[in-house]
């Protein structure tokens, strides 16, 4: 055998199961790396400390999730909607942005606010029915979440625009140049909102990557309710570049996340990503999925884990050892705890704040309700 | 009479059951409401029994729902939508006002449109946002829509009949967070109890009238049971109906109590109880010994569920309504 | 103090011009608003002044209009947006009521949305469907949203660089059958004669207290005018603000007089003139003379334009109205 | 030079001009007969007097938009919106319809409604302001008019999926299978509902063929503010096939649309025409288009004038002489006269006949409110 033909047969390859052979990927779902000529590049400068704090943003939001959900089965939440398959999905792509960059989230993107540096207690606020959200989206360029689904398409395309308007796309600049990103599921894909965002980027070039997880279902509706042909496609209806990528590869999502913010910079208008992924639990802690899908599919996505993947990588490529998985763990526990004590924490507004951010300049109905709201407070007291 | 208790969910479902049973062209189509059975299970069992065809689980577009439903409707069928939450309404309100509402009057009454958008309303189940409004201003205030709200399992059962069996579009308003309560009811008797656009008188009284539909009906009785202990008589409309108003069965009450007191879940500004008060005022003037009071949501976005309280009327808030037409 | 005459419709581009002028962040967004200048020529000049980066001519999609402004206020702009005719704003009902007008709430006022949606609106200029509508309530209704509505040049000129000015999102109707109606004022003032949520008493008189907005303004004071040959003084009422609603101007009116009348052209059922007739009873209960009268549009899809004199309210059905109230 | 060659030389090529090589053409501008491998079967089988009642068809429509504008100029209509420039992608798309056929149009089809055999008063009623459409839909299969762009392709969308429930597609019966036609402009095609329509379309296998005339104007916008692409491609993203056609050739248009109404009833699902034209016109009588473009762009398109083209074709064919070309024109002008005598006969109703169609069944509101407006009308009465 020659030295070519050895090299070849060890080179592994990947393993797109029904991704399709458009999906890009890195890591195989056994953590093997296999290389892709245009992706690479995206991530031959991460170092190894790079490598171990992406394992350790999964796992941390993976924890976050799971104490989501528990707190919301003790009742400290009205509801959770879970990222419980699709961590890789969202570190990969939320580490891909810059500082300035800007995201508009859905209501399930907690991994990626986590990255953003939101602090956790921001999402657990909105879900235990404290406020609507609540946070300023200035403070790490990450928005507020929208739950009408699709309308964030819209802002995200508009903000772009703006972007553009301000100059910051095209210049070469790294400090200057800057992308949006706006994250959508698969369902979402048929809300007209996110077609006309799609129209309205390509027409005045918004830098602005709609990043579309595809975690294969919309509550009960399986994606092929929603298309009949693979997501990313239907970019090319609207002029522009479309790509599906493995969610689940933490490497590649980065990597395509990478290039596509790139390409928004430079002024070329938008791109799609497709991150295929699954959503291993429920729609949210309201909904029962075995009305609706079968066991055997959510057993067969276990083995395309997203943090499975990255651990058996840096374990084998010898850039984590168990001590450092264990030092993770660890800081998870001390994580979920801080933030189980924080939820708990998170007190109700008194009655009468209800008036106060209705609107931003003075308006005599909210004070005049406000009044006699408080008076009639207060003749309960008296009557007391 | 065999009556059954049944909960005002399983009334919309056999409701539903009963109209598919009876025309092969009533079709139900909305987000999830297939296999789940909708993500309040109004629909369970339905997709199973009726087929794919007639229970239709439809792509996550809700302009797509109303729109191809009045395609549907134009093809010979009585499609029936439903709209998962309150608060996804809007997408579809293009085709709802400017096309459902108006294609019969375009049409000079050629085109019929025989079809019902069922909507869940109204708060109280501590979700977040979008999930508690009451939007149903909004459609009264379209000519051309017919707009009725439930507020209990029988009414429930008979009305989502009725409202299939209309030719003209109905916006049909389920009380969500009265979906669990139970009613004892004939399942099968011939004919519902009233009309659909009847307002139902349900507690007769004599000092002050309250009217009301949907969820706080029930909290409505619970207040005049609460009046009573204190000497205090209230007569209590559901109002069934919202568009058309029966403004009979209210300034009939009027003429007697000579007070009246509207609750509703919306925003007071433009609501429901404006109109009435408004109607009341013009057809009572000389009856009124009080100005007609409204209890009613703040005029802000419906609060986070944990504040949900403070924004709802509750019973304290519809006697403290009742004392305040009584202090005139 | 040099006065200019100029009508409705070049008052408003002055206006915006103006608020161009001031502050490079104002841009406008809408469908032909660049080289057209608008289908009512509202932007006429302005893309060829302050380039295509300022007025923007957007594809045509109306919820991709206020959802891409909604966006750029976000990035720090003070978008302007133009619905074509009132009809076509339904396209954009989600994007306004459940994003537009509930962003600064869902922040907790970290968000501020300082845009403008402007809508011409009423009927009266012979035009197909959907080009004639009052779709004032719908955003009246909703909370977090403010609405006003221009009746004549100088208020144009002012309010629509204040609604620019206002750090919350205002919905700013335009009486499109008087965009061609002149007046003459001081274009270069240094300030506006009135507060954007005041209404103004243009006209005062003793007997019957007439309210209204937009379009039908006009036509009350010539319903004025007309009943003081008969000898009825008419206090007239230009109410500007629908929300925040002026109400202690109407109330102070009514007290004087004990008799009002409303006018819109919107569908009476659950239009302004309900929330005023509810309000004005509530506060004025002792005050009042007669029952607030209401003149209003049908509760019916806007008719055909050749049948619409029967449908909007004018001198005659306003002068009936105050009759009306008169006979008590 | 060999007999090959000489056939080449002389087998004329299509001129697609700016519509590109993707634009299928059977009718060079200046009216030589091309042929193409896929479309020539379609019109194959048109005799002599098809053709010529195409052309009647085209003469007959043209002068009713002329007598659209007259009459809208001397105060009879309220507005009128022209159809002149797409006679040929109305004429040739309507006559390729069976009569169980089912038409969505929006506001300008006055030409597809003509060849389906609606009374050429119903579109005057309409703009003349008696009605807003007054026409029953079942009785040519020609649905009202929407002038809210894009609402009606959701319309034709569920009546697409009605036809398929009731089992009206796929069987092979002519007499049986149904499709259904929506038209819309190249404008429209950026509104969420024609996005959502395309959804649902395809997710239900909808036997509808979206029929979008690209006239390249949206009022005052060009196609360019819509698509970065070729309109006819946005199928792609929805994974149905897109065609784009010479929409000022008649056979190329007949053909084309034959083919698409076939895939669509044989339940295939959706297909997407881009019928390549022209407004030659301004948008509608309220419009003027000095202010946004040059007139060397409509000179330009005079040359692909869809009547002259196939008048040259006639002729030069032999199919058709001087002396019917002129027996077309008389006819036209009689057809003129009495569509002008006919709107103004056209009355508007009394306005107590405003109540009688809001709703099909009893409603109290209408009834007191006709009440209530006869009494008032009454009033006067009494006092003159
Ligand atoms: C306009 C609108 N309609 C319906 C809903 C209810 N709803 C919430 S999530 C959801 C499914 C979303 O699916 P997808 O876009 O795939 O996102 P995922 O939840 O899978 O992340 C639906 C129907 C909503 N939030 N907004
Ligand atoms: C929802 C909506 N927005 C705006 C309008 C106003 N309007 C009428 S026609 C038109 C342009 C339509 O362009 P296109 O779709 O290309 O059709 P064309 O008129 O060229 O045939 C516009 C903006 C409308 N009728 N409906
Ligand atoms: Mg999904
Ligand atoms: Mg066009």
């Amino acid at each position: 055998m020659s030295d070519k033909a050895v090299a070849e047969r060890q080179e592994p390859t990947p393993s797109v199961g029904d991704g399709g052979p458009d999906m890009i990927q890195l890591l195989t779902p056994e953590g093997q790396r296999v290389s892709h000529p245009d992706y690479d590049k995206y991530v031959e400068n991460l170092t190894a400390d790079d490598l171990r704090s992406f394992y350790r943003d999964l796992v941390l939001i993976r924890r976050l999730d799971a104490e989501g959900y528990a707190l919301q089965r003790q009742g400290e939440l009205g509801l959770w909607p879970s990222l419980l398959g699709q961590e890789a999905a969202q570190v990969g792509s939320g580490r891909a942005l810059r500082p300035h960059d800007f995201v508009f989230p859905t209501y399930r993107e907690h991994g990626v606010g986590f990255v953003r540096g939101m602090d956790p207690q921001s999402s657990l606020q909105l879900f235990r029915g404290v406020s609507q959200g609540g946070w300023d989206p200035k403070e790490n360029n990450f928005h507020l979440y929208t739950i009408v689904i699709g309308a964030q398409a819209l802002h995200a395309t508009g903000y772009a625009m703006g972007v553009k308007m301000d100059g910051n796309v095209g210049t070469g600049d790294p400090e200057r140049d800057t992308a949006v990103i706006c994250y959508f599921g698969d369902g979402a894909s048929s809300q007209g909102d996110v077609s006309e965002a799609f129209v309205y980027a390509a027409s005045f070039d918004a830098p602005v990557v709609f990043f579309c997880q595809n975690n294969q279902w919309a509550i009960s509706e399986p994606v092929t309710k929603q298309t009949r042909i693979p997501l990313f496609q239907r970019a090319r209806g609207f002029g522009f570049p479309g790509l599906r990528v493995d969610g689940n590869d933490i490497l590649a999502t980065y990597a395509v996340t990478k290039h596509c913010l790139d390409m928004a910079r430079s002024g070329n208008g938008p791109v799609l990503v497709e991150a295929y992924t699954y959503r291993m639990g429920a729609h949210t802690t309201a909904d029962d999925p075995t009305k609706y899908r079968i066991s055997a599919e959510v057993e067969q996505w276990k083995f395309r884990d997203p943090i499975l993947r990255l651990k058996s990588y840096l374990a084998h490529e010898g850039m984590a050892d168990e001590s450092f998985f264990k030092a993770v763990d660890e800081e998870a526990d001390g994580f979920a705890a801080e933030l189980r004590a924080g939820c708990l924490s998170l007190e109700t507004m008194p009655g009468h704040t209800m008036w106060d951010h209705a609107y931003a300049e003075d308006h005599p109905v909210m004070e005049a309700e406000r009044a006699a709201f408080l008076a009639y407070q207060a003749s309960f007291e008296e009557a007391n | 009479m065999a009556t059954t208790k049944m909960t005002l969910a399983k009334s919309l479902t056999s409701g539903m059951r009963k109209a598919m049973e009876r025309d092969p062209k009533v079709v139900l189509i909305g987000e999830d409401i297939g296999k789940l059975g909708g993500v309040f299970r109004i629909t369970e069992g339905l997709q199973k029994d009726f087929g794919e065809d007639r229970v239709i689980d439809s792509p996550l577009a809700e302009s797509g729902i109303v729109g191809t439903a009045l395609g549907m409707a134009l093809r010979g069928y009585r499609p029936v939508c439903e709209i998962q939450f309150d608060g996804f309404v809007y997408p579809a309100f293009d085709q709802i006002v400017s096309q459902v509402a108006k294609m019969h009057a375009r049409g000079l009454g050629a085109v019929r449109v025989p079809m019902v958008i069922r909507i869940p309303f109204g708060g109280g189940i501590g979700s977040p946002e979008h999930h508690s409004e009451s939007p149903e201003a909004y459609f009264a205030h379209t000519a051309g829509l017919r707009t009725v709200a439930c507020s209990n399992p029988e009414d429930a059962h008979w009305m989502i009949q009725q409202a299939i069996e209309c030719d003209d579009p109905v916006i049909f308003f389920e009380p969500k967070r009265r979906y669990h309560d139970k009613g004892e009811y004939d399942v099968d008797a011939a004919a519902a109890p009233r009309g659909l656009f009847e307002a139902n008188v349900v507690r007769a009284g004599t000092d002050v009238t309250v009217v009301g539909y949907g969820p706080v009906v029930k909290t409505m009785l619970e207040a005049a049971a609460a009046a009573e202990t204190e000497g205090t008589s209230l007569e209590v409309i559901d109002l069934r109906s919202l568009s058309p108003l029966p403004i009979d069965v209210i300034t009939a009450s009027v003429r007697k109590t000579g007070r009246l007191v509207c609750v509703q879940e919306a925003s007071s500004f433009l609501g429901m109880s404006s109109e009435i008060s408004a109607q009341v005022t013009e057809q009572c003037f000389y009856d009124l010994e009080a100005p007609v009071i409204r209890v009613a949501g703040a005029n802000i976005p419906y609060p986070p569920s944990r504040m949900e309280d403070n924004f709802l009327p509750d019973l304290d808030r519809i006697l403290d309504g009742v004392d305040r037409a009584l202090a005139y």
